[in-house]
């Protein structure tokens, strides 16, 4: 019986004292940011969006094959001899053209390994997370500066030199071809005189 | 107004008193729904429903019964249809039907009949019976689960709330709310205090607190609301109901709430009595203070709400049976005593 | 506290040289290679022994060995009360994995023997509930082999996005 | 309806189902219950829901450092603690020498992360049991952790913060200002919890006795971390097999005492990650004094990851338990196989055991105690 009553007290004991933290809590500040018109400042690097600085982007190929996921796109094409594509603000020289650097955004998982391979510091994360899409595919961003017809020029002028290349290269590889073959005629005809002599040599013996 | 309108037509003076619970029912269940959404927020160290109407939100409720009303009736396939249908309705209307014998001042009660509080207990039960059909019509193991640990739940603890109305009937020698409610008139309680019931009788107040936890029970609210526990049952009897249906659910339970707290003014504050003798009385005044002190109830019982997790359903079993049962009948007893001895 | 040397010396005495080999790589821990019909007896022997007391089974996983067309077990053996820890490993041909169930022994396996299983395909001779535990009964082929194929279609759903 | 007649009582059984979709199985898992009125007669746990392929997938890495934000994805709760156990076990591998500001800043975090894990934990322990403002107060406490974990790492769930021997990045220069400051607010929410929470009768009524888990069982299971301690053993990696640089710290191992009712019950095993979040402070606390100041946390990072041939089986004290990667290296630039044994996976094996007898309700509380991820069970 006293230990009913005693467990009874205690029950009520430990509801008001809770009760009582409620009550604090209900008359203390509350700790909500009303989002559209409050906003959390976002810390510097915090990842949110990838970037691309493309304008100091060397091709190079090094984010996409550090991405788990495959979400980096890129495509470039050797800009020919006659063009110069300039240094990036790094210093480092371009010679690709990049005419696909596409994003899916939908894809990436936000582990920021892409960013330290870049050897030019020019894809990072912007705090930046506003983009919600209806349709999927305008989650892939497209990067590459380089307009359908420019791709297209740069795409057949790379082919073009990459066919005289490719031509000079086998012309080469004729002459080449020729001279040895020339060459190995003459060692062939050199041996061919020698050899008599030699045999008469050795028949004279 | 009522004898006014009894001259016109008969009809008229039953429609009146038909219109003014629910009137007050219906607004009461708006400002209860985003209240007790504030409440919850402001004990969470959250804000709430904020954007609805401006100031905080307060048109929030009206938001969401509109959605409500457009919102598909979805009824299981394999449903009982008619009992399905049926319950949410006959929930609402045994709520609303017990207000009938409340007076909301002194110039006001829906009916002024001689057995009031027996009426008010007698018609609550239905909603017993509401909760089981619902469960079971719904056929769904958690409804059903839900249904049957209500009608339990609800069974046993109509004894403990019967046995401290009784308490209080024996102090104040009716069944007739208004004249429970005209007898705490007054403020001369050892020279201050109003005259209310639980200041009269030291046994009363025990009455008091078994009636609070057997209403807080009675109306499903934490630490006794098992029948709708959503963490076990997902949502208890109310699982597979939806849209305006769900709705009247909601309502009922709302009233249900008030209607308990209400009887709980009347029979231990003093009703539609201001606290403060003849100052701030008269008929709206009255209502005031009979809302108020309604109210302050409701609020406790949304701030227990927040603060607490729930009992078990064999524990809240051991509650009402070992424990507020044979309590509550020495307590009708000792309070007996002290009335003959006094 | 023993080394997996030691441990080695230990269970050869009990079970023979036949049964048991000791292995190691470039790095990383060692391992006792268990013939597979004696992993039973030899976990037994391991749980209960006083000198070897290792009550608890850290983990258990299945691999494939395309190369030389096996599939292993591999149990992480500790023991709490003598700190001391050994893997063991078995190896069955590809064609017949039958490896005798350890779940009896310490009761955690039950779980791990079956993703091993559902992953690897491995067969636990003794098992109580021999069914997959992660994919769905009716999958066909086991993930985690090196030359598994995705099925194109599961109950007539692309698997496939 | 689903009837079966039982066996062993012949009274007519029900066979629920609770899940994939159900407010307090803390994710995407289904318990098959078989009942005799409302007592559970069996549990039968269904998973693979949340299934991802991790081990699938580290296979098809053409990097071992690819691995670590896949890792991040088991226990989503604890990212950091799942990084931890990774990186140790490749750094094992590779030999290589972690350098003292990165092996603080490391353990720095992975407490943290331990109390952010544990807040969550007892949080939607709480809610299960139908305490609401618990679960938000904890919250508002882990959001602060989180806070500190996004101006660090720039995520604020999943990290990919530790690399191999290194970190992806240097703390920001108030790192240190902001957890003491943390540290000092924290203190007093933990006494505020155990008025509201943990000694609440109700509360302890809901728990204590349910789903007794005996030591022998525990070990039997390979239990570990809070669930093993809430059983009475003092078993913590943290201490017993120290990785990292934790054999420094001064900190106990608090264990379930049976306190208010029997050893290794649902209560037990809550205290204990109450009490852990204390110690998890103390040690932030010796982490923070002892805190080099100065040193490159990048520099230590190989450019490219070659284990030679072999295989490792690492351990690390995460919050739900023991958490081991078994690694097999062949040599080449991708693991050939990786294995998580992942806590909450041997943890959900334990339930059917201890749930035996038990009402829907107790079932309830038994899965939120051993606070499992989903995620993790699934990987």
């Amino acid at each position: 019986m006293l230990n009913a009553v005693k467990q009874s007290w205690l029950t009520f004991r430990s509801i008001f004292t809770g009760m009582g933290v409620t009550i604090r809590h209900f008359f203390g500040p509350s700790v909500t940011l009303q989002y559209p018109e409050e906003k959390m400042e976002l810390p510097a690097g915090a990842r949110a969006r990838l970037y691309v600085n493309i304008d100091d982007c060397i091709g190079c190929n090094l984010c996409a094959r550090a991405c788990p996921v495959n979400c980096i796109d890129i495509e470039t094409v050797l800009a020919t001899q006659d063009v110069d594509l300039g240094k990036t603000s790094t210093g480092n020289p371009k010679r690709f053209w990049l005419t696909r650097f596409d994003i899916d955004m939908a894809k990436c998982m936000y582990c920021d390994l892409c960013v330290y391979p870049c050897p030019t510091n020019c894809i990072y994360m912007v705090p930046e997370y506003e983009y919600s899409e209806f349709d999927r595919s305008n989650l892939v961003y497209h990067f590459s500066n380089l307009e359908p017809e420019m791709v297209a020029e740069v795409k057949e002028k790379a082919e073009q030199e990459a066919e005289q290349k490719k031509r000079e290269r086998e012309e080469m590889m004729r002459k080449k071809a020729e001279e040895k073959a020339k060459k190995e005629l003459e060692e062939k005809k050199k041996a061919d005189e020698e050899t008599p002599k030699n045999e008469k040599e050795n028949r004279g013996e | 107004m009522t004898e006014y309108a009894s001259n016109i037509h008969p009809m008229a003076a039953i429609l009146i008193h038909a219109a003014i619970p629910l009137t007050i029912i219906l607004v009461y269940a708006l400002v209860a729904i985003w209240g007790e959404r504030k409440i919850a927020g402001f004990i969470q160290d959250r804000l709430g429903p904020m954007r609805v109407g401006g100031w905080h939100g307060w048109a929030q409720s009206i938001a969401d019964l509109l959605k409500l009303i457009q919102k598909e009736d979805i009824i299981p396939t394999n449903a009982s249809r008619f009992l399905f249908k049926f319950a949410p309705f006959m929930m609402f209307a045994a709520s609303y039907a017990a207000f009938a014998v409340i007076p909301f001042s002194s110039a006001y009660i829906g009916s002024m009949i001689n057995i009031g509080v027996f009426y008010l207990l007698a018609i609550t039960s239905i909603l017993t019976l509401s909760v089981i059909m619902a469960g079971w019509a719904s056929n769904n193991k958690w409804s059903l689960l839900g249904g049957m640990r209500s009608a339990a739940q609800m069974v046993s603890y109509e004894v403990p709330t019967i046995a401290t109305v009784l308490t209080v009937v024996l102090v104040a020698g009716s069944l007739n709310l208004m004249t429970v409610t005209e007898m705490q008139a007054g403020n001369d309680t050892l020279g201050f205090l109003p005259n209310w019931l639980i200041f009269q009788n030291p046994f009363l107040i025990v009455a008091f607190i078994i009636f609070f936890i057997s209403i807080l029970a009675e109306s499903h609210r934490v630490p006794f609301d098992l029948p709708e526990s959503e963490s076990e049952l997902v949502g208890g009897y109310q699982t597979e109901y939806s849209g305006m249906r769900w709705a009247m659910f909601m309502l009922a339970e709302y009233a249900d709430m008030l209607l308990l707290s209400l009887l709980g003014a009347t029979l231990f504050f003093g009703g539609w009595n201001s606290p403060f003798g003849d100052f701030m009385s008269g008929p709206v005044w009255g209502f005031f203070w009979f809302m108020l002190k309604g109210l302050l109830l409701v609020f406790v019982m949304m701030w227990i709400r927040w603060t607490l997790p729930r009992y078990r359903v064999d524990q809240l079993m051991h509650i009402c049976w070992n424990i507020l049962i044979p309590l509550s009948f020495i307590n009708l007893v000792l309070t007996a005593l002290w009335e003959v001895i006094f | 506290m023993k080394t997996p040397e030691e441990i080695f010396e230990y269970l050869k005495n009990e079970f023979g040289e036949d049964a048991l080999t000791f292995e190691k790589g470039d790095i990383g821990d060692p391992w006792i290679l268990v013939k597979a019909a004696t992993i039973k007896n030899v976990s037994k022997f391991l749980r209960d022994d006083p000198g070897m007391r290792f009550n608890m089974l850290m983990c258990l996983s299945g691999l494939h060995y395309p190369k030389e067309e096996e599939v292993g077990v591999v149990y992480n053996l500790h023991s709490t009360e003598l700190h001391q820890t050994i893997n063991l490993k078995v190896r069955v041909p590809v064609d017949g994995p039958a490896v005798p169930s350890v779940e009896a022994i310490w009761k955690t396996a039950d779980w791990h023997e079956r993703e091993a299983y559902d992953m690897v395909g491995v067969i636990f001779d003794g098992h109580p509930n021999h069914k997959r535990i992660l994919l769905p009964d009716d999958w066909e082929g086991h993930p985690l082999r090196k030359d598994y194929v995705q099925q194109e279609f599961y109950r007539g759903v692309t698997t496939r996005s | 309806m689903i009837e079966v007649i039982s066996k062993e009582t012949g009274n007519k059984e029900m066979v629920i189902n609770m899940g994939p979709q159900h407010p307090s199985t803390h994710g995407v898992l289904r318990l098959e219950l078989v009942l005799d009125g409302e007592i559970i007669t069996k549990v039968r746990p269904n998973i693979g829901y949340l299934h991802r392929c991790f081990e699938k997938y580290a296979e098809q890495m053409d990097d071992y450092a690819k691995v670590i934000p896949y890792t991040d994805r088991m226990d989503y709760v604890s990212a950091i603690n799942q990084e931890h156990g990774y990186v140790i076990a490749l750094e094992r591998m590779l030999e290589l020498e972690v350098p003292e500001r990165v092996e603080y800043i490391r353990v720095i975090m992975a407490e943290l992360q331990r109390i952010a894990s544990h807040l969550l934990g007892i949080g939607a322990f709480g809610l299960d049991l139908g305490a609401f403002s618990p679960f938000l107060y904890l919250f508002t406490e882990r959001e602060k952790i989180l806070d500190i974990f996004e101006r660090v790492t720039g995520a604020r769930l999943l990290y990919n913060y530790f690399a191999v021997a290194g970190l992806m990045r240097d703390v920001h220069p108030k790192f240190k200002a902001d957890t003491a400051e943390f540290v000092r607010t924290f203190r007093p929410k933990i006494k505020e919890l155990n008025d509201l929470l943990s000694y609440n009768k109700i509360f302890i009524q809901r728990t204590a006795n349910i789903g007794v888990l005996p030591e022998k069982v525990a070990f039997n299971y390979a239990a570990s971390g809070p669930v093993l301690r809430g059983s009475g053993v003092k078993w913590d990696l943290r201490k017993n097999d120290p990785y990292s640089i934790y054999d420094r710290f001064e900190f106990d191992i608090p264990v379930g005492t049976g306190e208010v009712g029997t050893l290794g019950d649902c209560w037990d095993r809550y205290i204990v990650r109450v009490k852990e979040m204390e110690q998890s402070l103390r040690i932030i606390e010796q982490a923070l004094d002892g805190m080099p100041d100065e040193g490159d946390v990048m520099e230590a990072i190989p450019k490219r990851i070659r284990p030679k041939e072999g295989e490792i089986y690492v351990r690390t004290e995460t919050p739900r338990g023991e958490l081991g990667y078994y690694i097999v290296s062949d040599k080449s630039a991708s693991p050939f196989r990786v294995k998580a044994r992942a806590p909450s996976f041997v943890h959900l094996s334990v339930l059917p055991a201890i749930s035996k007898g038990s009402l829907i309700a107790d079932m309830v509380a038994i899965v939120g105690s051993i606070d499992i991820v989903l995620g993790e069970v699934d990987r």
